[in-house]
């Protein structure tokens, strides 16, 4: 199961997905945006996605995953909209024979969907918005031009 | 020939969702991005990333007739 | 929370146990056992538990991972009695800050559940029955007589 | 004084879930069970771990009145 969607995410249905009856292991990911994130008190967040190629990024991202480590199944989703503050915007599900390779699957999988995944999360917080990813890349640049200057 | 651009985020803000665009045979993403920019120079601090037909491209990708070419700011999903 | 139980793994409540606004990163690990073990086909699985010290186990394991990690919240549940194959028979769940902590804490908890708290598993499988730690000691105990031959 | 006996896993299955027993002061846990394995040596073969009072003890662990004595296989939880 590979989506984005506007509803919350349904832990009980992902595990459904990567049922199997050869997985000994099955390892859970959730993300969720904290009520403080750099000293703003986030009220609302909004995640918006590139939805056909969220999810051919997430498709790509398990097969490689399954090419890494003997897994049996991949679950990616992302809520887009709005998500309250304090409820999960991605789940990453994966199972396994063993538990070292759905481990390191799953910690593997969400960095990389972090990194790749055409999702973008504005915060409203008090006083304000701000798309995350421009700042983080704002705050980058800045961190790499201090370097220069040492 | 013809594309079909798609903006996200503070791009989609900016430029709205996208359109249709016609571009000489041979043209790369990141001269279209140029193009785009020279029309509106603010866009020009934007940190962009490319892709074509739902895939990641770098600057020097060609571009090919009905091509979806999207242009978006670095990623920030992941909860 | 800390217990042992004769009813289905419920996942939702256990995340809700370690709910937290602070919290940015939940990580699950289910354990399951698995149709096909060491060649045997099981059928049946039934975990005996010393309850009163597995929870406390339980409890002294969560504080040992909140020393050595920055976490929010820790649930720790296992299954006793007959557990059906495919049915998950422990649940581990950790909540922190960041998704790093989280992983690094429910790996290493999961790990320590199997060395520690006292809970036994026997398997029946077509042929026979056998409680799986004995095996396993015994399993080592001729390994190491092997290296001892060599 | 006496001790609460509680036994698990296949030693439940041979011995019983456990009972009272006298002890001599001063017993160490690992007294104990070879007496217990001198009663049943069949017993011998399993490597046994000992708890005092919902605690892992070594086999020195000296017992006092009152105690409960866990006598159990290696653990084998976790799915």
């Amino acid at each position: 199961m590979f989506r984005v969607t506007k509803a919350p995410l349904d832990v009980p249905r992902l595990l459904r997905a990567v049922g199997d009856p050869r997985a000994g292991a099955t390892v859970v990911f959730l993300g969720t945006t904290r009520r403080e994130n750099a000293g703003r008190a986030v009220v609302r967040l909004e995640y918006e996605a590139y939805a056909s190629m969220a999810t051919a990024e997430m498709r790509r991202l398990a097969a490689a995953a399954a090419r890494r480590w003997p897994l049996r199944k991949v679950a990616i989703v992302h809520r887009i909209g709005p998500v309250p503050v304090g409820e999960a915007s991605v789940a990453v599900v994966v199972s396994a024979g063993h538990r070292a390779e759905a481990f390191a699957a799953c910690h593997w999988l969400i960095d990389r969907v972090k990194e790749i995944v055409p999702i973008w999360k504005k915060e409203h917080f008090r006083g304000g918005e701000a798309w995350i990813g421009l700042q983080r890349a704002a705050a980058a640049r800045r961190r790499a031009a201090r370097r220069g200057r040492r | 020939m013809r594309v079909r651009l798609r903006f996200f985020a503070v791009l989609r803000e900016r430029l709205g969702p996208g359109g249709e665009r016609s571009v000489a045979a041979g043209t790369t993403v990141g001269a279209l991005w140029d193009a785009l920019v020279a029309e509106r120079p603010e866009l020009g601090a934007v940190r962009v990333r490319y892709a074509v037909n739902e895939r990641y491209v770098e600057r020097g990708h060609p571009l090919a007739d009905r091509d979806e070419v999207a242009f978006f700011p670095p990623v920030s999903g992941g909860g």
